[in-house]
């Protein structure tokens, strides 16, 4: 294929959601039923377009196209396109997963009053990832950046009536914007040190400090973006918007922007800023782990589970294996979508059923569902398989990439004591990983039908369906390569080849993820007083706080040695389950206190300012001119003797 | 010294480039036998034409004077000098007062003409500040903008207004009688007006007193009130609250610009290209830190969106004083870029603040829900909003990567500890700004409106916003044109 | 017949005319504070010109600033006027709807 | 003490008299007399200053023009029944130290310096100073001039309209 025609079709793809986007506002209400399958046919069109390129440009070498955008001073700053594998692997991956939530929108969203509105956003969201996507420096970087975060900011408040969302909205938009702050920083040292923007050569000789200065402060507003801690908290109420919308946003695509942008900037990163980014991805994956074993709400476990698997991914790109952070990508981003369409699949239905039966309660606590498995058996089996690849069960692609990533992270560590710990802190996210897929797998398809059972729940209509079967085949092993156990395959190879291979993890995961898995059905399956195991019961949950404070801890560990002794493996669970939920408090805590009074607090001091500015504005003419000539005054004579 | 013949003869030359000037006195002098003649009700709709064809005639002429203009000309006896740098403020300054008009339309019909007539002459004002090299033209050009200010304050005739129009003009005549005394007291170490002469440098270099110190600050005074900067910027909240929109657009940017570019012609006079031994740039440097952090924090608590517009031009005067500090060239182009957004972005934004006035949209609740009535005038709105803010992909952002750029430049090439601090102030004012720009976006949108809105035909109203916001963005996209316009433009003095 | 002194007297004049306009409770007065400064400031202008007899530039200076002053007060009283008419009052520190 | 110089410093303890008096009267009619005493002395040093040209502009714009103004704004702004309202003050003590500090700060510094330039008038003989003026008015200072006449037209005019609008409807 010629360059020109290239650069178009990429141009092409780029503009189709955008085209989507002008198509859903221009169309008048009357005909609004046009809209989705406008939109997802033009989604369709891109996805088939950015996945033919794919295929024919794969291994190329990389191109850029750039012109002239602006002259600052003697030097000028470009903008254009950035081609690469990445770029391709990103391109196809966002307009697909983008096709599929068009598509499963058709049936959630039918007769949503904003439906138009929720069209054209999604649209534009599309069309500023793909450009984010392409950019080929960290200036048109940061504009699509601006312009992600814009667009989710409309979609989580897009069910505007509820106050829930609109705050949801506030807080996202608000919390980004101070970790962008990062992001402007680390453009003005760049450019003032390197005097252009472009993503292809960072020239920065022997300034250390200042290029791990650059390096932190993208990282800040990675942390942002990819909702790392401590600016996490954004993204579990972003769970207020529409299910399609968390999933293609809060799970599949602009979430790991930052991610992409670690990937991108890679050569920015100096070892010592890298061994931050690990830090802070591993911390976020475990303390998200740990939360997501801890909630009832559908959708915020899965939040929790994105915040915790997006820890991960930048860890691996701290341990330097970028390519396999950009393996991980592609398969969560797969089976993540996938679980959220099945968890919309299941929220519409139920919400379909309660509207004809007249039967309301809150369809997302999961505490309220089970035994669906046999009333929605197509989206059951869908939902299991992006569960199991999520859990990381051997046969689904998040086996591979989990192994890739542990295998990175334990050669990453070496024999540096505080480095094995965080290798370790991988480690146990992954089991909590295990632990609280299958705990959210048994609440709403297995365990016995609780209010659901007042409900005639059918399946999703087919045109949902769809999309679900394909995302869930997406999540098998294949994706990655075929032989089922290595994670080296097509795409690991071309992008950062020559990855360590370890054959004792690879092996230890392979027998251990499955006994786990077992192991944690069995527990949910079988446990026969549940009142000893109170966190994970309704209502005793609320008051678990107080009492975990004053009486709990003894009784809890008189519980936790009589239950070693009688019933060693479950008493371990058991003290396992405590620690879990201590944690968990601890992090809801500091989630509540710190981080959102660090937000208030800052919005205090800035009111407190603006008070004092404002206190010389009384209303009397003659004070405000006595203030400013008391203001001349003062400073001629702090001038002029000081 | 010149004869009588020979200073006549300059006159006579000196009319070819005053072009500009004497259209606006052609058009006030139109406008005023036009409120004679034409006063019955069918007949005033005539007048926003006539005002319309009279500014569009100033900003051609002002644009063959672009054309005309690539080195200094002194004109009038050296009152004043022609340069690139007054013609392109000029320039900006007749769009500002088309726009004034566009946005007048229809609306404030008691004595149109008058309001048409006192427009054109701050604008004649505005036009001869920044071209003025004497101190006489500057005081002259300061009243004149001044004066015609204080009665359109008034020009809604309510109560309020009055209140407005009387707190500015106290609070203009104190300033402009402190300029004149530091005026004076600069005649007698100089014994000239003439601040860009041989004999005002060379007198002030040998007189670099706390006498001549404290004579430059009592000037400064007077144009930092023209600025709406601290420490003379009380004034402004109240004035804007009070004024008619489309006159509170024209004051938060026609005298702002004006009276920053006789700011800049001033300094650079004063600082004797860098060998004044006064270093003024600490001085603009507070100055500009506090306008800033004062503008943006004090918005944070408005509730009346002009009030919160009022604090937000004195934040983005800062700004455009952060463009001047260095008194670089490079600094000095991209504030003149920050110039030409700030104008275009706060006329987007006074269009619609008017425009919901009308619907009797006063304060920021009771925007609540206008998202869905006015989806497309809300959404104008919101990028104008956007770029006064400063983010992508508005020309604002750019503008303000500008500014900061060449600051960030200077404080390389000096090494100034205080160009950080203000590059620091000012990325962090930045931050606080988002928090009030976007409070009428977020009602809008995000809240639910009690009462219902009519989504009146307003094609027009969208359609000049619709320009507008093309504009914003198309300099976002393709700066260089303009750029490239800017980088024609040298501060010699 | 020294200049000095005039130059004590118009910084008297320019001092009494600031406090006038900070502290007078009465537009009108406030207003007379404001011609007490311009006036200072024109005493100083014609002083300077003093000594430098070649040119008559602070003279003329002094006469726009006269033509000036006649404007102010016209615009003040007009507006004050107005003011007067709404409030019942001239007295600046009552008419403060304006505020916040 | 030649004639003169006593009437240049009896003119000069007029006006500096005059306006502290100014400073301290209660009733705005006699403000005005005081100031109006002010500005003529002024006018009176003006002529000793060899300005007689600002003497008589003094006199006609201040004296006639000014005070006039101002006490017709007096009468259409006092209480009715033609009562003067005893005038108070507000902030007093704040507003005397800021006027304070600028006069000292205007004596310490600028009369220090001023000290230091040739302290008393060059006495040329000047012959025609109306004639120079109107000269350098209609050849140097056109511009400002023109200027100060279209300035005069839009205060009057806007002036005009302001005053004269009546509050009709509503």
């Amino acid at each position: 294929m010629s360059s020109q025609a290239l650069f178009s079709s990429l141009v092409l793809i780029a503009l189709l959601p955008l085209l989507s986007a002008l198509v859903a506002t221009v169309i008048p209400a009357s005909h609004r039923w046009i809209t989705p399958l406008a939109s997802s046919l033009l989604l369709a069109l891109a996805s088939i377009l950015s996945l033919l390129l794919s295929i024919s440009q794969w291994n190329e070498p990389t191109l850029v196209w750039e012109k002239t955008w602006f002259t600052l001073g003697e030097s000028t700053v470009t903008a254009g396109i950035l081609l690469n594998n990445t770029t391709l692997v990103l391109l196809s991956v966002v307009t697909f997963i983008s096709f599929m939530v068009h598509l499963f929108s058709i049936g959630y969203m039918a007769g949503d009053k904003g439906e138009q509105r929720y069209y054209s956003i999604l649209g534009f969201f599309t069309f500023a990832m793909l450009g984010l996507v392409l950019a080929d420096n960290l200036l048109l970087l940061f504009v699509f950046w601006e312009l992600v975060g814009f667009s989710s900011y409309m979609l989580i408040g897009h069910w505007r009536e509820k106050d829930a969302a609109t705050a949801a909205a506030k807080k996202a938009f608000i919390i980004n914007r101070i970790a962008d702050l990062g992001f402007i920083i680390a453009l003005l040292i760049i450019w003032g040190h390197t005097g252009s923007f472009s993503l292809t050569s960072f020239n920065f000789e022997e300034q250390e400090a200042w290029r791990t200065g650059a390096a932190l402060c993208l990282l800040l507003a990675v942390m942002g973006k990819s909702a790392q801690l401590p600016f996490f908290n954004w993204l579990s109420s972003a769970m207020e918007g529409p299910t399609p919308v968390s999933a293609l946003i809060h799970a599949a695509t602009m979430v790991v922007a930052g991610v992409f942008l670690l990937i991108r900037v890679f050569p920015l990163f100096t070892p010592l800023a890298l061994d931050v980014v690990v830090i802070i991805g591993s911390s976020t994956a475990v303390l998200g782990a740990l939360a997501a074993l801890h909630q009832f709400d559908f959708k915020k476990i899965l939040a929790y589970s994105t915040i915790s698997q997006l820890g991960l991914l930048v860890a691996a790109v701290g341990t330097g294996a970028y390519g396999v952070a950009l393996l991980h990508l592609l398969t969560h981003a797969f089976f993540k979508a996938g679980l959220f369409l099945g968890a919309g699949a299941v929220i519409h239905s139920l919400h379909q059923a309660q509207h004809s039966s007249h039967v309301h309660f809150d369809v997302q606590d999961i505490r309220n569902l089970g035994g669906l498995r046999k009333e929605m058996p197509i989206t059951f089996f869908c939902f299991s398989i992006c569960a199991a690849a999520l859990a990381g069960l051997p046969l689904f692609s998040g086996f591979q990439s989990k192994d890739a990533i542990l295998v990175s992270v334990f050669s990453w560590s070496g024999d540096q004591v505080w480095r094995q710990a965080f290798a370790w802190t991988i480690v146990i996210t992954s089991v909590l990983t295990i632990f609280y897929t299958v705990r959210m797998l048994w609440f709403v398809f297995f365990e016995e039908a609780k209010k659901t059972a007042l409900l005639t729940i059918q399946e999703v209509p087919t045109i949902m369906r769809i999309p679900l079967v394909l995302l869930s085949l997406g999540s098998l092993w294949w994706m990655v390569a075929f032989h089922p156990l290595d994670f080296s395959g097509w795409l690991l190879d071309s992008i950062q080849p020559n990855q360590e291979h370890n054959l004792f993890i690879t092996w230890l995961s392979l027998i251990s993820i499955p006994t786990l898995t077992v192991l944690a059905f069995l527990w949910f399956k079988y446990r026969k007083k549940p009142t000893t195991l109170g966190f994970l019961q309704e209502g005793y949950y609320l008051d678990y706080l107080n009492s975990l404070l004053v009486t709990k801890p003894i009784l809890a560990m008189s519980t936790v040695s009589e239950r070693i002794d009688k019933k060693g493996l479950d008493g371990i669970i058991h003290g396992f389950a405590y620690l879990t939920v201590g944690l968990a408090h601890l992090l809801a805590w500091v989630d509540k206190n710190i981080v959102d009074g660090l937000v208030d607090a800052s919005g205090r001091l800035a009111k407190g300012f603006g008070s004092i500015a404002r206190s010389f504005s009384g209303g009397q003419i003659q004070s405000y001119i006595f203030w400013s000539v008391f203001a001349l005054v003062i400073s001629l004579f702090w001038f002029l003797f000081y | 010294m010149l004869g009588t013949n020979e200073k006549l003869e300059w006159i006579q030359l000196s009319l070819k480039y005053f072009l500009p000037e004497l259209v606006l006195v052609g058009a006030f002098l139109i406008l005023l036998l036009s409120s004679l003649v034409l006063n019955k009700g069918h007949q005033k709709k005539s007048i926003d034409w006539i005002a319309l064809l009279l500014l569009m005639a100033t900003l051609m002429a002002s644009v063959i004077s672009w054309n005309q203009t690539t080195a200094n000309i002194p004109l009038f006896s050296g009152m004043l000098t022609q340069s690139t740098f007054a013609v392109y403020l000029k320039l900006l300054f007749d769009v500002a007062g088309v726009l004034t008009v566009l946005l007048s339309w229809k609306a404030y019909e008691y004595r149109k003409a008058e309001y048409y007539a006192l427009v054109t002459c701050a604008l004649l004002g505005a036009h001869v500040l920044v071209m003025s090299s004497n101190l006489i033209m500057v005081f002259l050009a300061i009243e004149l903008i001044s004066l015609p200010s204080y009665l359109l304050t008034a020009f809604v005739f309510s109560k309020k207004s009055m209140e407005g129009a009387l707190k500015y003009f106290l609070f203009g005549s104190v300033a402009s009688a402190i300029m004149l005394y530091g005026m004076s007291l600069l005649y007698g170490i100089t014994h000239t007006f003439d601040f860009t002469s041989e004999v005002f440098a060379k007198a002030i270099y040998y007189q670099q007193t706390p006498f001549f110190f404290i004579s430059v600050c009592l000037i400064l005074a007077g144009l930092l009130f023209k600025i709406a900067s601290t420490p003379m910027h009380p004034w402004a909240p109240d004035v804007y609250e009070a004024a008619p929109s489309p006159i509170v657009a024209f004051f938060s940017v026609v005298p702002k610009l004006a009276g920053i570019g006789i700011l800049v012609l001033f300094c650079l006079a004063i600082d004797l290209k860098g060998n004044s031994s006064i270093r003024w740039y600490i001085v603009l440097s507070l100055i500009a830190i506090l306008t800033l952090s004062i503008g943006n924090f004090a918005a944070l608590l408005q509730k009346n969106p002009k009030r919160m517009m009022a604090y937000s031009s004195i934040a983005q005067a800062g700004i455009l004083l952060i463009g001047a500090i260095t008194l670089t060239n490079q600094g000095l182009q991209f504030m003149l870029f920050y110039a030409t957004v700030f104008l275009l972005a706060n006329y987007l934004v006074f269009l619609y603040i008017g425009h919901f006035e009308r619907k009797s949209i006063v304060d920021m609740e009771s925007y609540a829900g206008i998202g869905k009535s006015n989806a497309a005038s809300s959404i104008l709105l919101l990028v104008g909003l956007i770029s006064l803010t400063g983010l992508p992909p508005t020309a604002g952002f750019l503008a303000k990567v500008f500014v900061f750029s060449s600051l960030w430049n200077s404080y390389e090439i000096s090494g100034q500890g205080l160009y950080l601090v203000v590059f620091v102030v000012g990325l962090l004012n930045t931050v606080v700004s988002l928090f009030f720009y976007l409070k009428i976006p977020y009602q809008s949108f995000l809240k639910n409106g009690s009462n219902t809105v009519p989504s009146e035909n307003s094609w027009g109203v969208n359609l000049l916003g619709f320009l507008l916001v093309i504009t914003l963005l198309g300099l976002f996209f393709l700066p260089s044109g303009l750029m490239g316009w800017l980088n024609r433009i040298t501060f010699a003095l | 017949m020294s200049l000095q002194s005039i130059y004590i007297l118009s910084a008297l004049l320019f001092s009494i005319g600031l406090v006038i306009v900070l502290v007078k409770r009465n537009a009108i007065l406030v207003l007379m504070g404001i011609e007490l400064m311009l006036n200072a400031a024109n005493l100083n202008l014609i002083a300077f010109n003093k000594t430098v007899p070649a040119s008559l530039d602070g003279q003329v200076f002094a006469l726009f600033v006269m033509v000036i002053a006649v404007c102010e007060t016209a615009v003040g009283l007009a507006i004050i006027l107005q003011v007067y008419r709404h409030y019942h009052t001239s007295v600046p520190d009552e008419i403060n709807e304006l505020k916040g | 003490m030649t004639l003169v110089a006593f009437l240049f410093y009896f003119f000069i303890g007029t006006a500096a008299l005059s306006a502290i008096v100014l400073l301290f009267l209660k009733n705005i009619f006699h403000a005005a007399l005081a100031l109006l005493t002010c500005l003529l002395s002024l006018a009176a040093l003006f002529i000793l200053l060899q300005a007689e040209f600002l003497a008589v502009s003094q006199i006609l714009l201040y004296a006639g023009g000014v005070v006039i103004l101002i006490i017709f704004g007096i009468m259409l702004t006092t209480k009715a029944g033609g009562q003067a309202v005893p005038i108070t003050n507000t902030g007093l003590l704040p507003g005397l130290a800021v006027g304070a500090g600028v006069f000292f700060l205007l004596l310490f510094f600028v009369h220090k310096s001023l000290f230091a330039l040739p302290s008393s008038a060059q006495e040329t003989i000047v012959n025609n100073n109306i004639e120079r003026i109107g000269i350098e008015i209609l050849t140097d200072y056109v511009l400002p001039f023109e200027l100060a006449g279209v300035l005069l037209l839009a205060v009057l005019m806007g002036a005009a309209t302001i005053a004269g609008f009546k509050h009709v409807k509503n």
